[in-house]
């Protein structure tokens, strides 16, 4: 399989919502050489590229703007808080249009999940209490309940998944119950791509008392989230995975619950006054954002924002659906290739796991990479979700807007000739 | 073009790899451990039959990756009917050839020197070690009168 | 005061340890005009600028090898990896030759002393024990002590401060005791700039069984600093002080005692093993960086740690040691104002706080910015020291490389101005 | 050149500042309030002594900024005489012409229009809000018959 394959099919790419052909040029990374072949990155769900417009924000920011903010009442100072908050507002519209006080800047979606856990969790997670998630979380919304529910003697419950890779939703009414005090769902699995139904869950959890936290870190990038539609109580992503800098997480969370949360990381900006013995909090959101944040990148977040708005959502989305339909197709083609999840792409993202009958998830991204293709092969940071897949890794191809029909031929050819060279 | 994809996978060890040595189970098992490689999801089972402490026999058992099944394969074809402390030390000479401390291999130690090419391959160093760690540590556990340890060496720990 | 007598006095800054004049050629945001003035910037304190170097290690980063980390197998993952592990090496060589496993990567240093209060504090503070500190800490190593205390029921004591703004050792012996778990002291003072003896503390701690945390955010980029040669149990610092971006922070901590301790945040990459049930740890320093880290800003870190080695720390030290004194002889001059903090620059870094007996510190600000200066004034977030200052606010005026004598002849005049104007 | 700072440190400004007004104590206090602003340092006391519900004498104590004690002194210079439910009012014109929802103020308001200029540096808002929020906040004690409360009023928590 020579790279001359790609340009001869790239006219297919036509037929997609919009022109990812056209977004490509937007991407410097993407004109890399790997292993002499042109990138073909599919590995999205792990970290996005960047567009030039954000990389040049970065840029834009240190050399015009920077300086420490909040406290500061010079001209830099008060440039740099403005831009900083305006990605706040920012953050605040493109989920929906929730106040600016509810959105807490983190380092990403591991440490929105981990304030959670450490803040509300220790305060309101009891005895006997019931934490719910799924078979299919993150790590990031998975180890801080199961070490949260150790440490309170709380009950850590799953909700199952069924062999097509969706939740199993039989028993839901006796999962999520009075005893429940959290239903922690990903809002799209990362593994399977499977796209949870999460608002009629959080209508549930909140019958039965229960607060709700959506891990978004696939959700947000790919598709339009409208959090006060949804109605959850938490809700958290990560920018590097929607085009944005690396650093940066957001925590949404409603403001009555979010007021009454002891704050989590304790040190400057946080505190309103403090003494040797005493201290008293800041209002919300500066409460959950202690010392000198990420500022630089937080700027560039909202440049990121700004791109992904001017594309619009909802093309996204359809333009996953598109890719995953027909990845699906080739990538089903292929002799001893088995997707892992949905296959109906309407109710999934473009994140495919696939497993091969003969060889090992590592084997196929080593040689996919000697062509130029990046997948990630192993748990995805899912270990539970594996051995409920009964295997110990898969290979994931995951799309976004530059990817094309185009990198779905080169991939499934490469895979054909990958099993040749493993098989002999 | 691709010459390092060659040359980790070079045709010794696509061989080894789709026809591994050692895969018949045995009979008298004195030594039996199983390992891990956790971040890649590599497993192993090594059994070893032990008379007057040269190992008569050895079955192994690897779900993973071409390198390490491969890794795995070439180890059972070397340790057979070798005395357990000579095998210590060609594990420990496999390990240094892995990490780059080590060029040469003797002669005896055949096919084993194509794991070379792992070494551009930094994250499959692990796989390449498995079945080698593994190994050790069963002789270590027979060697303490302890050769059924139930007890699953991870090679994250041991590098 | 225009700008014109900054290029006449100019010249004079030929006598300091190197060229600065030189050095703010690499600084973009030197170009920028404030007011219709040139940028002097003099707020380095809170954060300093960044050299072109870094902003374009940024850049090439995003263009050429953005990727998650850890768990790829592919080319780019690979190479991100390495770039990324490779700044903790040279972290690990600039503090004085650690070991890799000693150097953990959090967002700024406020996250580093909260890991260490959250972690090893919460495991080893209890009932009557006693935390000290010192009068002139920032909240970043202040706040977490004072809950810590609350919530163990220890005591939290403070070395006092001279009228010189040194800390007052008289009764040292007294406030280190066999009941000292912790000293948490200040290397430089944000405020003061007094440079504390370290390593006598920490040796006299370390005889009386305590462990040491020592807060470098103003000294690691002001002088050379050797963690091993303090013999520092543990040691927090952030990178956008010292040339680096935002939002990646350092904590040094000794092998055998990070092993010990519990992680932290909890997710990805920290953990080897997960069930519903249970969880195994990584090994160090990755126990202690769940999630995707701030791969891209640390990537350029490494950069801004090179850039200051081609300076060299002794020289920065020395260049500092110059103009604190130029400054302080030039601001005392003043009449009315009064500096906070030591007069002898061997002792001090460049970070001086001054008063106006008729001024309010947000007035003097305001003011200067308008001719172009950025300075702070405020309580630094330190306020424990401004009650012990008897005063609210100071004015601070922090140098740093790209800083030099036209700077402080501007500095003095531009106050000078600033009184006619307030006093009429 | 630098015509934002002329505006926000407008001559009749930098004179209340100055001599700012209101510096005499009282003999009579009725209303007793303390505010602050704890990002900035700046503190105040507020001294009233009402009668049949009319400020009849004001003592205002303001340790801050230039604007903070400007703007002290014009309140002090406002309020005289006034009754208690007009100042109230007036309280909210100053609130919104300092947020910049309000843009004409009534001819008796004299040198308070010259506050505006604070508009353009953002952080110095609540220094001129200072004084106002206080004196708000013990007209309120007042009224509810607790005129001499102990309770620091603080401009980050009102705004
Ligand atoms: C002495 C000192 N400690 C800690 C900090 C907190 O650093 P950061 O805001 O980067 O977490 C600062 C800087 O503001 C400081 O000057
Ligand atoms: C579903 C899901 N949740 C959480 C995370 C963690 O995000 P981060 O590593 O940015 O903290 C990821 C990404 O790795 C993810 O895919």
């Amino acid at each position: 399989m020579t790279s001359d394959l790609k340009s001869e099919i790239m006219t297919d790419s036509k037929k997609l919502s919009f022109d990812s052909s056209k977004i490509q040029d937007d991407f410097p990374i993407l004109e890399t050489k790997i292993n002499g072949h042109r990138l073909v990155y599919l590995d999205n769900a792990a970290s996005s590229q960047k567009p030039e417009a954000v990389i040049n924000a970065l840029d834009n920011f240190y050399k015009t703007t920077n300086s420490n903010i909040h406290r500061g009442l010079h001209t830099l100072a008060e440039k740099a808080t403005n831009a900083y908050e305006h990605c706040r507002e920012h953050v605040a519209k493109f989920i929906g249009g929730v106040s600016c006080e509810e959105i807490i800047f983190t380092s990403g979606t591991t440490e929105s999940t981990n304030l959670v856990a450490n803040s509300w969790g220790n305060e309101n997670i009891g005895e006997g209490d019931e934490i719910l998630i799924t078979e299919m979380e993150h790590h990031a919304n998975l180890v801080p309940w199961v070490l949260l529910a150790q440490k309170k003697n709380a009950l850590l419950r799953q909700i199952p998944i069924t062999t097509d890779g969706t939740l199993d939703l039989t028993d839901i009414n006796k999962l999520i119950n009075e005893k429940t005090k959290l239903l922690a769902v990903t809002h799209m699995s990362n593994v399977l791509g499977t796209i949870n139904p999460i608002k009629e869950l959080i209508e549930l959890a909140h019958k039965n008392g229960a607060l709700t936290l959506i891990d978004g870190a696939q959700a947000v990038p790919h598709m339009p989230v409208d959090v006060k539609d949804l109605n959850a109580d938490f809700y958290c992503f990560s920018s590097h995975k929607m085009l944005g800098p690396t650093g940066v997480g957001v925590l949404y969370g409603k403001k009555e619950i979010l007021e009454k949360m002891p704050p989590y990381i304790l040190g400057g900006e946080m505190i309103r006054e403090v003494s040797f013995e005493k201290v008293t909090f800041n209002d919300l959101p500066h409460k959950f954002e202690a010392g000198t944040p990420n500022i630089a990148d937080v700027v560039a977040f909202d440049t990121a924002l700004t791109y992904l708005e001017n594309i619009g959502m909802e093309n996204i989305r359809n333009h996953e659906i598109e890719i995953s339909k027909y990845a699906i197709e080739k990538l089903t083609e292929i002799e001893g290739i088995t997707i892992q999840g949905p296959l109906d792409e309407t109710i999934r993202g473009a994140a495919i796991s696939f497993t091969d009958r003969d060889v090992h998830p590592h084997d196929i991204s080593t040689f996919l990479d000697s062509r130029g293709i990046a997948i990630r092969a192993g748990h995805h940071c899912a270990q539970p979700l594996m051995k409920v897949l009964k295997t110990v890794a898969t290979a994931r191809a995951s799309f976004y807007i530059y990817n094309d029909r185009a990198d779905v031929d080169y991939l499934a050819e490469t895979v054909k000739e990958m099993r040749r060279y493993f098989r002999g | 073009m691709n010459s390092s994809l060659d040359e980790m996978y070079r045709d010794i060890i696509l061989e080894h790899y789709r026809y591994p040595r050692g895969k018949k189970p045995i009979d008298k098992v004195d030594v039996s451990t199983a390992g891990k490689n956790p971040s890649c999801g590599d497993e192993i089972d090594v059994e070893l039959q032990v008379e007057n402490d040269i190992i008569k026999n050895i079955h192994v058992d690897c779900k993973g990756c071409a390198i390490s099944v491969a890794s795995a394969s070439m180890l059972a074809e070397l340790v057979k009917d070798k005395p357990l402390d000579e095998v210590i030390e060609n594990a420990e000479i496999v390990r240094k050839m892995l990490k780059g401390e080590e060029e040469n291999l003797p002669e005896e130690f055949g096919d084993i020197v194509t794991l070379k090419g792992v070494r551009k391959f930094p994250v499959r160093i692990k796989c390449a070690l498995l079945a080698w760690l593994t190994l050790l540590e069963g002789i270590k556990n027979f060697q303490n009168g302890d050769g059924r340890r139930n007890q699953i060496v991870s090679t994250e720990e041991q590098e």
